[in-house]
């Protein structure tokens, strides 16, 4: 949080990080019944973009996340990182991997770790650097989100809106080229939910990691995205892109600003229809 | 007479009254003020708003409103009468929902009557009038964990009203909910209330949330709270999302509302520790801004 | 019957809104101070010493005063105390003599025995059932049939396995903590939330690293509520075996003086057995929190 | 069902038979070590147990054991007497005696002990000192207290029981969230109707656990003092009957495969009853089925 906004050099997109969705198909078969999750969706990430993914709940937008990241399998179709295959009929598991990190909806800080040794797990495990100069780098992570004078404390300690930024710290401690976030901010008041998204963003201007980022929150999604994707209900395929034209660096000012409130109700309308159909489907929550 | 005249006639929207209440817990050199020399009026009718940073003490109030927790000075009234304990025309819907895991959505709704022995015809032709109100008439048998959290919250909605309270207390009551389903809920809940004009107090730590539904806002301060500000919200009835955004003059109440709450939670904040102050930091770079 | 408005709401509104600890140890000393200030005021005391007067009031009067059918036989409570604090007690057993440490001597090691062989098998035993599937599937079923069978039916099996009584009685406490320790353990693994794996998985830890950094101490809650359940049990099964087979140990003190018509004795082995077993709990509670910091914490937060 | 989930079940249905039977044919082979162990081919392993201190005649500890099918075969012969149903009758009705007893009283105490804070000050502190004393440490003052030596038994399975019903109830009725006190206070709900409808329903889970654990208590001490009073230690009197006491009978008779057919037996007769006590607990909370 040291470098003010404004100073931070002109933003330059990486050449990491491209993700590229081709006609994924997800079916499951919970005892027996076959229910199609994801349906033919296709999308195009490019590197250092952050993508919003916007539906209604339980619309199958955290399984297009948990393929991306490995834990389940595809049914058909491709997903792409940089050019390589992920995942694809033929290899229907992609393998997790510490280049596209995912933050859970409800936290998966260690809770029998300090801040400090969950922020320094990765690198540790990995052997890539030793205990001492891991904890170094993770103090300094740290102290640059503003996380300085909680390494100490375990995560159950701090509040949940400094939770989230610890486990994003230690997410960006490995470098990765994605940033897989699923509705990080639901839990949270709106007042912290504000301070959140400059947080994000402070971190974002920094590091350039591409960012997959789920949410129901429309204001949410255009606020932070390069790209917004509305998604239809069960089974969840694209309904609608909106290129979000506002310059980055942003700051909550622009939410105030007329464009903002157009962007808005181009897409209200969109996001409106499917959030009834789920609503009338009595869709238990996601 | 259709239900809904029932229902509406029956409704005797009371007013309630808080004069400098007070809060403090535990005893010699522990304690702790939580509310301090409070007043307002939840005014007849009216839909009434209280927002704050959160942990500022606003649930404690919630908790002295309905009688569950006396206050340390002060006192409150409903309609003149002083209030000395939790009852019927004062009842809450609470953050987490509290419908009976162990009853179906019917007999959660038919409690409060049954409870009561005033179960009539009536009362009964009332219940099936608010469950297909709420859109829950094919859940009826349905238990609790099995209703998504909107849902749950509209069956609360149906239990507190066949009670026919004179004020309904709702503490931040749609904020476990996703985005989309809230904003449905507000339209919902709003609509509900312009339908009986029954008095609301409703608290929430959302801004949009707070103008979308309020026809009066109190701006809560930190830790110990009371009142820091009112806003009399004369945006038209019955009120649609669509034109809450376009509408510059409820953008114009948004930002002034916004600025107090920010100075009152950088308060908050600028007590705590080291990582405090980063939050502050951030905010003082907004407030510079707007 | 609600909760205890006051203190619970106090100890939220002490710690920061945001749930961060103000000032650090200071307030955690101050805070036991005043709960215990606000413990003495309360009425709690004063009702569990009338609750005990009672208690004890009615076993005097019911034996020694009003000599009730039935009770008549039962040793009064003031020859139990007699003996009990009596240099040279009638029946050679009191604070004063050696014997009768060396009963609850042989009775402790004997549980110690029991309850480390079991913590040592149990929990290994226990971890690798929660974390590998085809493992379980090929254990659980014999594991399964193996444990309705109450602990005490194996007593005079192993008298027969074991031709020394003493590793039978051993071998007999080691049974009943080893179900208890295995089951709560892969319980513990299975109660490990998904992210947790997942999160480990993301930032690139091997099968092993996610098996010591995830999945021990996830399972550490609940693999010390198998403990609790398997020092409680080790007492229970000891008794039985050194009631049918032992030399020495308390559960043969309380049977002999029995037989031995010695009935002060009993009441005498039966309270020392009570307080041992909360020993033995206690001590197995405090190296849980004491491995468990970060619980411990949390529910100090959350005003427990 | 598709194809891939239906041998999904199979496996581990199949896994869990190949376990079973591999388990039976090592305890099978073990138990024969007394005839296998004498071969010259095993003359290292006579070696080993020499070296051991161990007399080379079988194998340590399962040796001794009888082997599955001496076990069977025993348990043929012991079906046809009456005298074997007759013992799983006497542990039954006794098990039954002291479980239903200590719920009658567990429960109403358990409740007492949660809703009123005098009794809970009065009661709980000397409930848990006397909660540590294992319930078979009871069995010399049981009998001493009570007349017959059926009773004495009752009493002390009782006390099993009694102790982890108590438990659970106060703590599943303390555990209840004063939300719901709240609310059904405010809709003006008098004591009694708290206690029927919001107290008794929300403890009925912890009720549920209580009892099953409870009765997995009451086989354990069943057996125990059946074997006890029945000759099991000096204090026996006349032959008390049960399962326990079938076991101690055939160990001193000296027919050890009738020790393990009585284990087994015991094993299943727990097992039905705990099997019995889950269901009656599903059909009592039924909103926790439908999670």
């Amino acid at each position: 949080m040291s470098a003010m906004v404004a100073a931070a050099p002109p933003l330059t997109r990486p050449t990491r990080g491209a993700i590229v969705i081709d006609d994924v198909v997800k079916i499951y078969d919970p005892d027996g019944a076959a229910v199609m999750a994801v349906d033919h969706c296709s999308l195009e990430i490019e590197a250092g973009e952050i993508c919003m993914i916007v539906g209604p709940s339980g619309c199958g937008k955290t399984t297009l996340l948990n393929a991306i990241a490995g834990f389940h399998e595809i049914t058909s179709g491709r997903i792409l990182l940089d050019g390589e295959v992920l995942c694809s009929s033929e290899k229907p598991k992609a393998d997790p991997g510490s280049d596209r990190i995912v933050v859970f909806q409800n936290g998966a800080l260690f809770p029998w770790k300090t801040n400090l040794d969950n922020v320094a797990f990765g690198p540790l495990m990995q052997g890539q650097l030793n205990k001492s100069d891991a904890l170094e780098k993770a103090r300094g992570m740290m102290a640059d989100a503003g996380l300085a004078g909680v390494e100490h404390n375990f995560p159950g300690e701090v509040s949940s809106g400094m939770r989230r930024r610890v486990e994003i710290v230690r997410a960006l401690m490995n470098d990765p080229k994605v940033l897989l976030l699923d509705e990080p901010y639901r839990a949270l008041d709106s007042l912290t939910k504000s301070v959140m998204h400059e947080a994000l963003l402070e971190i974002y201007y920094k590091n350039k990691v591409t960012i997959f980022f789920i949410t129901h929150d429309l204001e949410e999604a255009i606020f932070l995205g390069h790209k917004v994707a509305i998604m239809t209900t069960r089974p969840c395929k694209p309904k609608k892109i909106l290129e979000v034209d506002i310059p980055h660096p942003r700051d909550y000012s622009v939410l105030t600003s007329k464009h903002f409130r157009e962007l808005m109700e181009e897409t209200n309308e969109a996001v409106h229809e499917e959030a009834l159909k789920a609503f009338a489907a009595g869709e238990k929550e996601g | 007479m259709s239900e809904a005249n029932i229902l509406r006639s029956a409704i005797k929207a009371g007013e309630l009254k808080a004069v400098d209440v007070s809060k403090s817990y535990g005893a010699s050199h522990f304690t702790k003020e939580v509310v301090s020399a409070c007043s307002f009026t939840i005014e007849r009718g009216k839909l009434t708003v209280m927002i704050g940073p959160s942990g500022c003490g606003k649930s404690t109030l919630i908790r002295l409103l309905a009688g569950f927790e006396k206050p340390t000075t002060g006192t409150i009234t409903l309609d003149g009468e002083p209030v000395t304990g939790p009852a019927r025309d004062r009842l809450v819907l609470f953050q987490e929902t509290a419908l009976f895991p162990w009853m179906t959505t019917y007999d959660n709704i038919l409690y409060g009557p049954r409870a009561r022995g005033e179960v009539t015809q009536e009362t009964l032709k009332l219940a099936e009038f608010l469950l297909t109100k709420v859109g829950l008439q094919d859940f009826r048998k349905k238990y609790p964990t099995q209703l998504s959290g909107g849902m749950q919250r509209r069956a609360e909605l149906a239990r507190a009203m066949i009670n026919n309270p004179r004020i309904m207390i709702l503490d931040e009551p749609f904020r476990g909910l996703d985005a989309m389903t809230k904003e449905l809920m507000w339209e919902y809940y709003s609509a509900l209330y312009e339908e009986n004009r029954r008095t609301n107090f409703f608290v929430t730590t959302d801004i949009d949330e707070a103008i979308f539904l309020a026809d009066r806002l109190l701006i809560m301060s930190n830790i110990p709270t009371k009142v820091r500000a009112v806003f009399e919200i004369d945006l038209p009835r019955p009120r649609r999302l669509a034109d809450l955004i376009e509408s510059d003059r409820s953008n114009q109440i948004k930002m002034e509302a916004l600025s107090i709450l920010h100075g009152e939670a950088m308060k908050s904040f600028s007590r705590g520790s080291k990582a405090a102050a980063d939050f502050v930091d951030a905010y003082s770079k907004r407030m510079a801004k707007t | 019957m609600s909760g205890e408005p006051g203190e619970t709401r106090l100890a939220e509104s002490i710690v920061d809104i945001r749930g961060r600890k103000r000032d650090g140890h200071v307030q955690g000393i101050n805070l036991t101070l005043y709960r215990l200030l606000q413990w003495s005021r309360s009425p709690r005391p004063y009702l569990m010493l009338i609750g005990f007067a009672l208690f004890l009031g009615f076993w005097y009067l019911s034996v020694e005063v009003w000599k009730l059918p039935r009770f008549r036989e039962m040793p009064g409570i003031t020859d139990v105390i007699k003996e009990w604090l009596s240099p040279n007690p009638t029946y050679g057993l009191s604070l004063y003599t050696e014997e009768y440490y060396q009963h609850i001597g042989v009775s402790v090691w004997r549980v110690t025995q029991a309850f480390f062989l079991a913590t040592v098998l149990g929990v290994p035993f226990g971890l690798f059932l929660g974390w590998s599937k085809k493992f379980k599937e090929y254990v659980f079923p014999v594991f399964e049939t193996l444990r309705p069978i109450p602990i005490l039916a194996w007593v005079p099996l192993a008298i027969v396995m074991f031709i020394a009584s003493e590793s039978a009685v051993i071998y007999l406490t080691f049974l009943a903590s080893f179900f208890a320790t295995a089951l709560n353990t892969m319980l513990g693994v299975e109660s490990i939330d998904e992210s947790y794996v997942r999160a480990a998985n993301c930032l690139g830890a091997s099968k092993s690293q996610v098996f010591r950094h995830v999945i021990v101490p996830g399972a550490l809650p609940f693999i010390f509520t198998g403990l609790q359940i398997s020092i409680g049990v080790s007492w229970f099964s000891l008794v039985a075996a050194e009631m049918v087979s032992g030399q020495y140990g308390l559960g043969y003190v309380i049977n002999t003086s029995y037989t031995m018509v010695r009935y002060p004795t009993i009441v005498i082995g039966m309270i020392t057995l009570g307080a041992v077993g909360y020993v033995t709990s206690a001590m197995v509670r405090l190296v849980g929190d004491y491995l468990m910091q970060w619980r411990t914490r949390e529910l100090a937060l959350g005003g427990q | 069902m598709t194809a891939r989930r239906k041998i999904r079940l199979d496996s581990v249905y199949w896994r869990g038979a190949i376990s079973i039977v591999v388990f039976l044919v090592l305890w099978q082979i073990g138990s024969m070590s007394k005839i296998w162990i004498k071969w010259e081919a095993f003359e290292w392993l006579r070696d080993l147990l020499v070296a051991f201190g161990v007399k080379p005649i079988y194998l340590p500890w399962i040796g001794a054991v009888p082997a599955p099918t001496e076990v069977v075969a025993a348990w043929a012969g012991v079906l046809g007497d009456p005298g074997y149903w007759q013992s799983w009758y006497m542990s039954f009705f006794r098990v039954a005696a002291g479980f239903f007893a200590a719920m009658l009283i567990g429960i109403p105490f358990g409740l007492l002990l949660a809703v009123s804070r005098p009794a809970f000050g009065m009661g709980f502190p000397v409930f848990e000192m006397l909660r540590p004393i294992p319930p078979l440490a009871w069995v010399p003052a049981s009998i001493l207290f009570w007349p017959t030596q059926e009773m004495s038994i009752a009493f002390v399975t009782f006390l099993g029981a009694f102790f982890t019903i108590v438990i659970n109830v106060v703590g599943g009725a303390r555990a209840i969230d004063v939300r719901y006190f709240q609310a059904a206070r405010s809709m003006g709900s008098s004591q009694s109707d708290i206690f029927w409808r919001i107290i008794l329903p929300g403890t009925l889970p912890s009720i549920v656990v209580g009892s099953a654990v409870g009765m997995g208590i009451t086989w354990e001490v069943v057996v125990a003092a059946e074997m006890i009073s029945g000759g099991g230690s000096q204090i026996g009197g006349t032959s008390g009957g049960g399962l326990g006491f079938f076991i101690w009978n055939s160990y001193v008779g000296g027919s050890y495969e009738q020790i393990v057919v009585g284990m087994i037996s015991i094993g299943i007769a727990g097992f039905i009853s705990s099997e019995l006590l889950r269901s009656l607990g599903k059909r009592v909370t039924p909103w926790l089925r439908l999670r």
